[in-house]
């Protein structure tokens, strides 16, 4: 047991929760509660566990760390390797905190098929927590794809009227994006036979190679690209999002934009960055571009919204669109600061959508114009999503302003400033359409009777939202805690560029972004 | 040039003149036993092309193929037969236009 | 080289034990149907124990050429013949229960059931067009016959009339084509088509084209696939498991064993072409048409035909980790299909009546056992990774791209995204809707259990864990002859 | 132009003739008789190719059983005369005769063209009964085996389908 | 001992969390006893580390808690400053911030839940510590923490009454239009992160001095940036809107966060930032104009106002375009001392403004006051001096200020902007003293029952504005003009150290030496221009009951309507950016997102159905179409394989 933990921690974690889903099968259906209860159990668990990889990580190095590596199909040079660095270890950590926040919260909540909502969600977080340690594209490929089946479940059972497209869309575009990515997998696996002789789909092993003309290598780039782009999602590929979003049953919503989304972008950083550097240096000026224009687009149709789940489903496409800047300027400040956007992103969206939950489960309306002036109603539900309010938007003490801030720096010092001036105009974009919705719900005048008897936020309730109110403030103060481990992987990642861009020949130069030194 | 000067182009010539007609008859005829009758004769068409050229070889092989062949074609028509027959019972026809009961 | 008389030696018995047992078990189980009605309820239980006995024949069997080079026992055919043995197993189980709630088990049933699989076995050992041309045979009729197993049903009986004449018009294709075969090489043997001066030979190629729609037909590739779907909606579910598995995977064997045989020195173009032609039609057909099914059954044989295209790319790649690939793709068929319409007989209450999607409404909570199963495996045809049907597709694309036909792998995938359609169609029904009516579905019998269990045991463990069977595919693959 | 020729084309001719009335005549007893003429014809084809004993079997098995199976049948069911009117869509009736012609067209050709065979045996050549049976029996012995199978499948299967329902 | 420096707001902090925390259950004596007794404590603590540098001998102190985020090349700390500057400001935020919750504690405490009691309370000592936080802040970045805090606060205070419509939309306005410079301050301070490599304010200004010529036009740039922060946040045209819309608050609050500290904000930083600026000529020339327009803008619109919290409003507006006006001629001094002693006046003004409104039970029209005097003595005592200060009139702190100013901009050789200002200072004592004579002179104009129910506000409210008032009188003789001496002018002294002197080729320091005989001269004007505002003021409307204005509105209306309805500014912003903004989000969201993304998705996929929908009638059931389908693919494939042959 001891040694399991010590050097197999990763897997454990990884096939813990499919194990208690395993077990959940044992459990009669009728036994709701019971099944509930153990599900939250053993993603309490999960955490518990996760929590040493916190402590343990070697904050000096920026290679993986917990690597573990056996055989998968050896004649393919296909294996089970796993580790982590500083990026993956706080997507993971943010996986195993959302996941018991979610069934916390769905614990007074999920009435239909229980045990069926509880298996989905522990398989959700194998195939998540699978995504982001594995280091073999083929063991990625599988745990990218495996994520998908309980989602549509979780959307398409438990979710809200038109759940059935919502969950359909959500699987469509999500394959629709991978497939290529699958097929470039296999070439890139190919190629490193035919170049070295030998089978592998091992990240470390493709990352060396070298493409004969940029033509393929732009290909295959793209095919990466897509599938990630989607799953960010970049602006024109977005729709999904909000239908999904906003059917999906308060807990997946949650999960959806706490994690899922950032796979996208971590996806991008861990495969196709390194694998791909001319390409990803040369379309990284359209990253940014669409960055931009989500970050704009996103935070004015958000505002459009009349239905709470779905404006802030459009301001995680503003949101991402800033992550999505940060990646494309490159430099380590804004890279750093992308990925602890992600975090915060998943922290305050996950608020938010568990707080937006909270006001459906009791009046059954996701329609702002049906809320006002409940503020006085339900002032502990109004301080949170205060909170969460605040933090979305970027103000200082809280996560958001770090993750904002770095970002912009970071993109301001990059060759590409005008994007750090189009994208701060979200602080004011931001700032409009979160306000506007707490003043139509929470304040106003109380135009509805039925809203008087609103009834406050349930204790399992309050302890979701308040864990996750602490890291905001938590992140907000010591934010050096999340970046110390941050750095060295992204500077890992950066530099993996630009040596293999040294080491290309054929390629075409394309000068990495300079950090601006006064 | 084969046994007593008949060329193999004429057999093959009436082989395939024959497996074509069966095809013809198949794509043609309505009812469903006119069809089996062509398939019958394009099987023919097939033996008289096999014992062209074992005829050409000299290879006794082609006889031999020829005889499993006739064998399995009384087999086939004796499921056939049956097959309609089961058939005719429900529809009181074997014309397959109006057997389409199973489509789209 | 002319043997002697009658010439039938230990080696040959050892050969030809599995085929022996299965033609003997057939007898027995109708003389034991006719005369002692009492055992009828053993029939199945004696069935399975002939298909068990049969495959250990094959194991046990020297692998070797016999009858005279016309036989062969290597572990190609250890592999497929293992393929077709499961696939029959599962047929089995699952017609027991089906034929015991039909008020129809009649051991004709399993003895058809067992000589069809002999045929299927003659198709892939035979080393011998003559051979494989009775094996057809063989599998044919009994399978006309079984398609028109419900005389009381004429769905069934046009079921087995349009089988029965399509059938017989493609095998007179396949026989024009061994005809004209045998005229170029003077001979029936396989081994005797890799002459160098055949592969370029015209006819010789027309030939081919014979053979190849010949078994295209059998595996029911666009465009020769009209059949399947009213077969296979006429035809009773269990047979269908059958048949829409294993002689699918026969004809593709016979199909690579011949070609293989001639194109010593690679695949001309243009035969290529063709045969890529025919995958991307055949997907795209089978894909785009399985959207607008209402009835599961043909849905499941729309699917069959874009499968069949699927495996076609593999046929088009033509090499030894294509056929490697194949081999895999087919196990993978086979749980997953096979599954799929077990789950559909233990699902449909009414046999006698059309299977429409719609009736499968909120089954998901009614029976949970098989309508996961079906969900799996749907998931597993649609591709999704850690299911059999992945893993199956991984092979073949990657011996796709390995050749270089991209064209094909990206227009293999698009269509596999638009599999996912109806694939998550059905599942949305099971899962999603609330159900219809208030009649309970038949409680569920063991055999019912075990084969939806292996079914979805296979599924998973093939695509958690396929080195094993991948390792094996490549040994089998190896066995045959192919230009290095 | 040897004799054996002139006979061969002629009974070829024959056997044509009669294929083309079994399938435009409309009556299918009378298609049948026509098949059964052309069988007769094909069987003298086969002697004059020297397989005498093919030749016996295509008489007596096909004419003689098969095609008398089928008359009776046919009378079993007395089969109508098909309607001159609506044969089958026009469409399918264009169709199938463009590909029917162009399909013959091809085939002709490469027979033409490539059907000869590479090495012409010399010599004169006569097809023994005894040895068509030793080979049979001996190289082919595992199809004949197969075919009793694949016989008695049909035998049971005919049986299944054609008895009258006695359960259900 | 001397106390660290965070601690000082680190005690708000303290009273916002307990406030927040406990304070519902505890009740309002609790509230009442944190809330005030925590920014007691701030400020005992705040004066005990200021003493040092009223006694002169203290330099600057900065001092490092703990570094905040450090990531590549960029790292800034939580580290704290105390220079002459902070010192200025702590001194009297503190000081003033805790008279003004002592007056909360009386103005607030009866008509409140004691949730709403303990909210605002809360909000009250974040606001604190916010602003001590900007204040006292060391770097950009900490700045910029309590930049946003204080505007943070500022929404939740001025939405304080959030189930009445207006504040709610008030509250958003203030934090929208303040993001808005935010915006521009941020874009600064990368700007400056670009430029110097840092955000800490001695590294930054000590590069900018030693190398003036060094940064040019990029330096203007930045200081543009910056100031479009200020502007923000202290209500400079053209983003003053959200000020008076903020009286929507408790009157406290208008008090605090709208007259006194917050709105000073932009002035500090701007004086933080003086260095910069001074080698920026262009952009202070900018920070000028914008503030002397400003100044007479919001005192024109003054004038025409009846409510008497918006009136001081939009003078507080005008004075801080004043104190920008002293900033953009270089007389920084002048402007922080404004700041200081508008702090203790407009203070005192605003809560006498609530003691009015409370004792008339909420009324704030001053048509229907008058004649309060002899009702409310010391609210009109206070009154009636923090008015006189404001008006400029000696020897009240205002006049010293406002005299230091226009003397900075006349030596700054701006006759322009010296004569707006001017004009600024007779219109500001004629608008204040309208509001004087209206509310305590004359008739009372309200109904009876509010006549029965006046009467003078408790002791916490009332000994606030008293000591307001007394500082009001003498504040202003920590700055006494040069006439009285070299040594006269103390503040300027003080401020000294963190106004360097900056050379820089082209333009020389605005020196402010000039002649005694002008000075004088100066004062002279200034002081009549301001007696004649006020005299004629009390003769319009004490005397003669505004009917001569009234009369004059009546004669040019068209003027009248458009300066009382603040020149429409509201309805223009409207109609320019709400409008289009809103219907452009309209228009993103239902045609490009539904109608052309997901159209032409959907019809992808329909085309698809489609076609599957079509192409299954192809199966016709009839097995000769199948013979047919057959043959046609085996001719297909012969096409294909024999194509050329």
């Amino acid at each position: 047991m001891r040694d399991l933990l010590g050097s197999h921690l990763l897997t454990v974690l990884v096939f813990l929760p499919t194990a208690a889903a395993a077990l959940l099968l044992l459990f009669p259906e009728r036994r709701a509660r019971e099944a509930k209860g153990f599900a939250l159990a053993a993603s309490v668990l999960e955490l518990a566990l996760s929590l040493p990889l916190w402590s343990r990580f070697d904050l000096a190095s920026g290679t993986f760390q917990f690597v573990e590596r056996a055989d998968w199909i050896p004649s393919l040079g296909i294996s089970y390797t796993v580790g982590i660095d500083g990026i993956s270890l706080l997507l993971l950590l943010l996986t195993t905190l959302l996941t018991p926040v979610s069934l916390l919260y769905s614990l007074t909540h999920v009435e239909k098929s229980v045990r069926a909502f509880s298996i989905a969600f522990l398989v959700l977080e194998t195939g998540v927590v699978g995504t982001l340690v594995a280091l073999d594209l083929a063991l990625f490929y599988v745990f990218w794809e495996v994520m998908l089946v309980p989602m549509y479940f979780i959307i398409g059972i438990w979710g809200g009227g038109r759940r059935i497209y919502a969950a359909m869309k959500f699987f469509l575009f999500t394959m629709a994006g991978s497939l290529l990515m699958f097929l470039a997998i296999l070439y890139l696996a190919i190629r490193h036979r035919a170049v070295t002789g030998g089978w592998s789909f091992l990240l470390s092993d493709l990352a060396r190679l070298t493409y004969p003309t940029m033509a393929i290598q732009t290909v295959l780039f793209l095919a990466f690209a897509l599938a990630f782009a989607i799953k960010v999602p970049v602006f024109p590929l977005h729709t999904w999002l909000p239908d999904a979003h906003t059917e999906a049953p308060t807990a997946g919503s949650i999960i959806l934009a706490g994690i899922l989304l950032k796979l996208g972008v971590y996806g991008y950083l861990r495969f196709a960055l390194p694998l791909f550097p001319d390409s990803a240096m040369r379309y990284a000026p359209w990253l940014g571009v669409l960055g931009v224009i989500g970050v704009i687009y996103g935070a004015f149709v958000a505002y459009a919204q009349k239905d709470m789940k779905r404006l802030v489903a459009y301001s995680s496409v503003s949101h991402l669109g800033l992550v999505v800047i940060g990646i494309g300027a490159f430099t380590s400040v804004a890279m750093t600061g992308s990925v602890l956007q992600m975090i915060n992103h998943g922290l305050s969206t996950g608020a938010l959508f568990l707080l937006v939950g909270v006001l459906y489960e009791r009046s059954h309306t996701r329609d702002i114009a049906d809320y006002g002036g409940i503020a006085g109603v339900v002032p502990v539900t109004t301080a949170l999503f205060l909170v969460a309010t605040f933090s979305s938007i970027g103000l200082p003490g809280l996560n958001g302003f770090v993750g904002e801030f770095l970002i912009l720096l970071g993109t301001w010092t990059s060759p590409h400033r005008w994007w750090a001036v189009a994208a701060a105009t979200g602080v004011i974009l931001s700032a409009i359409y979160m306000l506007s919705l707490v003043q139509r719900v929470f304040w106003n005048p109380l135009t509805r009777e039925e809203n008087r008897r609103l009834p406050e936020i349930r204790p399992s309730e309050l302890v979701a939202a308040m864990a996750l109110v602490a890291l905001m403030v938590w992140i907000g103060v010591r934010p050096n805690d999340f970046l110390d481990r941050l750095r060295p992987s992204i500077e890992e990642v950066r530099r993996s560029v630009a040596t293999r861009k040294a080491a290309e020949t054929r390629s075409v130069a394309v000068p990495l972004p300079s950090e601006a030194r006064p | 040039m084969i046994v007593g000067g008949i060329p193999l182009g004429d057999v093959l010539l009436a082989s395939g003149a024959l497996f074509v007609i069966g095809i013809a008859g198949a794509l043609l005829r309505r009812n469903a036993i006119s069809i089996f009758l062509s398939v019958e004769l394009m099987m023919n068409a097939a033996n008289l092309a096999v014992l062209g050229y074992a005829a050409a070889l000299h290879n006794l092989e082609g006889q031999v193929v020829v005889f499993f062949v006739i064998a399995i074609a009384a087999a086939e028509a004796a499921v056939g037969l049956a097959i309609f027959v089961a058939l005719f019972r429900h529809t009181e026809t074997i014309d397959v236009n109006r057997i389409n009961l199973l489509k789209w | 080289m002319t043997p002697s008389f009658l010439s039938f030696g230990p080696d040959e018995l050892a050969a030809c034990g599995p085929e022996i047992v299965l033609a003997a078990a057939g007898c027995l189980v109708v003389l034991l149907d006719a005369f002692a009605p009492s055992s009828r309820r053993w029939l199945a239980t004696l069935s399975l124990a002939a298909i068990a006995v049969s495959a250990w024949f094959l194991l046990a069997a020297p692998s070797g050429v016999t009858f005279s080079g016309r036989y062969e026992t290597s572990t190609l055919t250890v592999a497929v013949g293992l393929f077709a043995a499961a696939t029959a197993a599962i047929a089995v189980l699952v017609a027991k229960p089906y034929l015991q709630r039909t008020g129809q088990e009649r051991g004709e049933f399993y003895a058809l059931l067992l000589w069809g699989h002999l045929g299927v076995s003659l198709m892939m050992r035979g080393i011998d067009l003559l051979v494989v041309f009775i094996g057809l045979e063989t599998l044919s009729l009994s399978f006309y016959v079984l398609a028109a197993f419900f005389r009381g049903i004429q769905a069934s009986s046009e079921a087995g009339l349009k089988y029965f004449l399509t059938g017989a018009f493609a095998s007179a294709f396949t026989l024009y084509g061994i005809a004209l075969l045998f005229g170029k090489a003077g001979s029936v043997r396989i081994a005797a088509l890799s002459r160098p001066d055949l592969a370029g030979d015209p006819l010789v190629a027309l030939a081919l084209l014979f053979l190849l729609v010949g078994f295209g037909f059998k595996m029911s590739l666009a465009p020769f696939h009209a059949w399947a779907p009213d077969v296979y909606q006429g035809m009773p579910t269990p047979a269908v498991a059958y048949l829409s598995v294993a002689p699918k995977g026969a004809s593709v064997i016979v199909l690579y064993r011949v070609l293989s045989a001639v194109f010593q020195t690679g695949m001309p173009d243009r035969f290529g072409t063709a045969l890529a032609a025919l995958a991307i039609l055949s997907m795209s057909l089978g894909n785009v048409v399985a959207l607008a099914q209402r009835d599961i059954k043909r849905l499941l044989a729309y699917s069959g035909i874009a499968h069949m295209g699927y495996v076609t790319i593999a046929l088009a790649v033509f090499g030894r980790e294509a056929l490697a690939a194949v081999i895999v793709y087919f196990f993978a068929y086979l749980v997953s299909n096979a599954g799929a319409f077990a789950a559909v007989a233990a699902l449909y209450r009414d046999e006698t009546k059309p299977h429409p999607v719609g009736l499968l409404a909120g089954e998901g909570r009614r029976t949970p056992f098989p309508s996961s199963v079906l969900a799996l495996c749907l998931f597993s045809l649609a591709g999704i990774p850690a299911t059999a049907g992945f893993i199956g597709k991984f092979f073949v694309f990657k011996a796709a791209i390995e050749k270089g036909l991209y064209a094909l792998a990206i227009i293999g995938v698009i269509n596999s995204l638009v599999s996912i359609g109806y694939y998550l169609k059905v599942v949305y029904v099971l899962y999603m809707r609330e159900p219809v009516g208030e009649e309970r579905p038949p409680s569920l019998s063991p055999a019912d259990r075990l084969a939806l269990g292996i079914c979805a045991a296979g599924i998973l463990a093939l695509g958690v864990f396929p080195s094993g069977l991948w390792d094996l595919a490549r040994r089998a693959a190896a066995s045959l002859p192919f230009a290095p | 132009m040897t004799a054996a020729r002139l006979a061969f084309d002629a009974a070829a001719g024959v056997a044509i003739i009669f294929a083309c009335v079994m399938v435009v005549h409309r009556n299918p007893v009378k298609s049948v008789l026509a098949l059964v003429v052309s069988f007769f014809a094909l069987a003298v084809t086969y002697v004059l190719l020297s397989a005498p004993l093919i030749a016996a079997v295509q008489v007596i098995v096909y004419a003689g059983a098969i095609l008398v199976l089928f008359l009776f049948v046919l009378m079993l069911l007395n089969v109508p005369e098909e309607a001159r009117r609506g044969s089958g869509h026009p469409i399918q009736n264009f169709l199938a005769s463009v590909a029917i012609v162009v399909f013959a067209a091809a085939l002709l050709a490469v027979f033409r063209a490539y059907g000869g065979i590479a090495s012409q045996p010399a010599g004169d050549w006569k097809a023994d009964v005894a040895d068509v049976a030793r080979l049979v029996f001996s190289e082919h012995l595992l199809s004949f085996e197969a075919l009793s199978v694949l016989l008695l499948a049909a035998l049971v299967g005919a049986f299944t389908l054609a008895r009258r329902e006695s359960r259900s | 001992m001397t106390i660290a420096l965070w601690i000082i707001p680190a005690l708000a902090l303290v009273g916002f969390l307990l406030c927040l925390l406990l304070g519902r259950r505890l009740g309002k004596s609790f509230v009442s006893a944190v809330g005030v007794g925590s920014v007691g404590l701030a400020t005992v603590a705040a004066w005990m580390r200021l003493i040092p540098f009223f006694r002169g001998d203290a330099g600057v102190a900065v001092e490092k808690l703990a570094p905040w985020i450090s990531v590549g090349n960029f790292s800034v700390d939580l580290s704290f400053r105390l220079d002459p500057l902070s010192a200025l400001m702590i001194s009297f935020v503190t000081f003033v911030g805790f008279l003004i919750h002592l007056y909360s504690i009386g103005y607030m405490k009866h008509d409140e839940t004691d949730a709403g009691y303990a909210r605002f309370f809360a909000y009250m000592n974040l606001f604190m510590f916010s602003m001590l936080t900007l204040v006292l802040a060391n770097n950009f970045v900490l700045m910029f923490v309590g930049w946003e805090g204080v505007g943070l606060c500022s929404y939740l205070l001025i939405g304080y009454y959030y189930e009445k419509d207006f504040a709610a939309a008030a509250g958003k306005k203030a934090f929208v239009v303040n993001r808005i410079g935010d915006f521009g301050f941020l874009l600064g301070m990368f700007g400056i992160f670009s430029l110097f490599g840092t955000f800490d304010f001695d590294r930054v200004f000590s590069t900018a001095a030693a190398d003036p010529a060094r940064f040019g036009r990029a330096l203007t740039a930045v200081c543009l940036l910056l100031f479009v922060g200020a502007t923000g946040k202290s209500a400079q045209v053209p983003l003053h809107v959200w000020l008076p819309d903020a009286m929507a608050g408790p009157t406290p609050v208008s008090a605090l966060i709208h007259a006194a500290t917050m709105v000073t904000a932009g002035v500090y930083m701007v004086t933080r930032c003086n260095v910069l600026f001074r080698l920026a000529p262009d952009a202070m020339f900018v920070v000028a104009v914008v503030g002397g327009i400003t100044a007479i803008f919001a005192a024109v619109i003054a004038v025409a106002q009846t409510d008497i919290k918006r009136v001081l409003a939009y003078s507080t507006v005008s004075q801080l375009g004043y104190m920008f006006l002293a900033c953009g001629v270089g007389a920084y001094v002048a402007g922080m001392f404004h700041v200081l002693t508008h702090a203790f006046f407009k203070a005192c003004l605003f809560l006498g403004s609530g003691a009015v409104i409370h004792a008339l039970g909420g009324e704030q029209d001053v048509r229907r006051m008058g004649g309060l005097a002899r009702r409310l003595p010391t609210t009109y005592r206070t009154f009636l001096i923090a008015t006189l200060a404001l008006s400029g009139i000696p020897p009240l702190a205002g006049f010293f200020s406002k005299d230091a100013i226009l003397t900075g901009v006349f030596a700054a050789h701006r006759p322009v902007l010296f004569a707006i200002g001017l004009f600024t200072a007779g219109l500001t004592a004629f608008y204040m003293f309208r509001v004087v004579s209206l509310t305590f002179y004359g008739e009372f104009r309200g109904t009876p029952e509010q006549a029965g129910h006046v009467h003078e506000a408790p002791p916490t409210m009332t000994v606030p504005l008293v000591v307001l008032a007394f500082l009001s009188t003498v504040g202003g003789f920590v700055g006494l003009p040069e006439v009285f001496g070299e040594r006269a002018n103390r503040i300027a002294a003080f401020l000294a150290p963190v106004l360097p002197p900056v050379f820089f080729p082209g333009r020389e320091e605005a020196g402010h030496h000039l002649p005694v005989s002008t000075e004088w001269l100066l004062i002279g004007v200034s002081v009549a221009v301001a007696l004649i505002g006020l005299l004629l003021a009390w003769k319009w409307y004490a005397k003669e009951g505004g009917r001569p204005a009234a009369a004059l509105a009546a004669r040019f209306p068209a003027l009248y309507a458009l300066v009382s309805n603040k020149f429409r500014i509201d309805e223009l912003y409207d109609l320019l950016f709400v409008r289009p903004f809103v219907s452009l989000a309209r228009v993103l969201w239902k045609v490009v997102d539904v109608l052309i993304i997901d159209g032409v998705l959907n019809a992808g996929a329909f085309i698809v159905e489609l076609v599957g929908d079509t192409l299954r009638f192809l199966q016709t059931g009839n097995v000769r179409n199948y013979a047919l389908t057959f043959l046609l693919g085996i001719v297909a494939l012969v096409l294909i394989v024999f194509g050329g042959m």
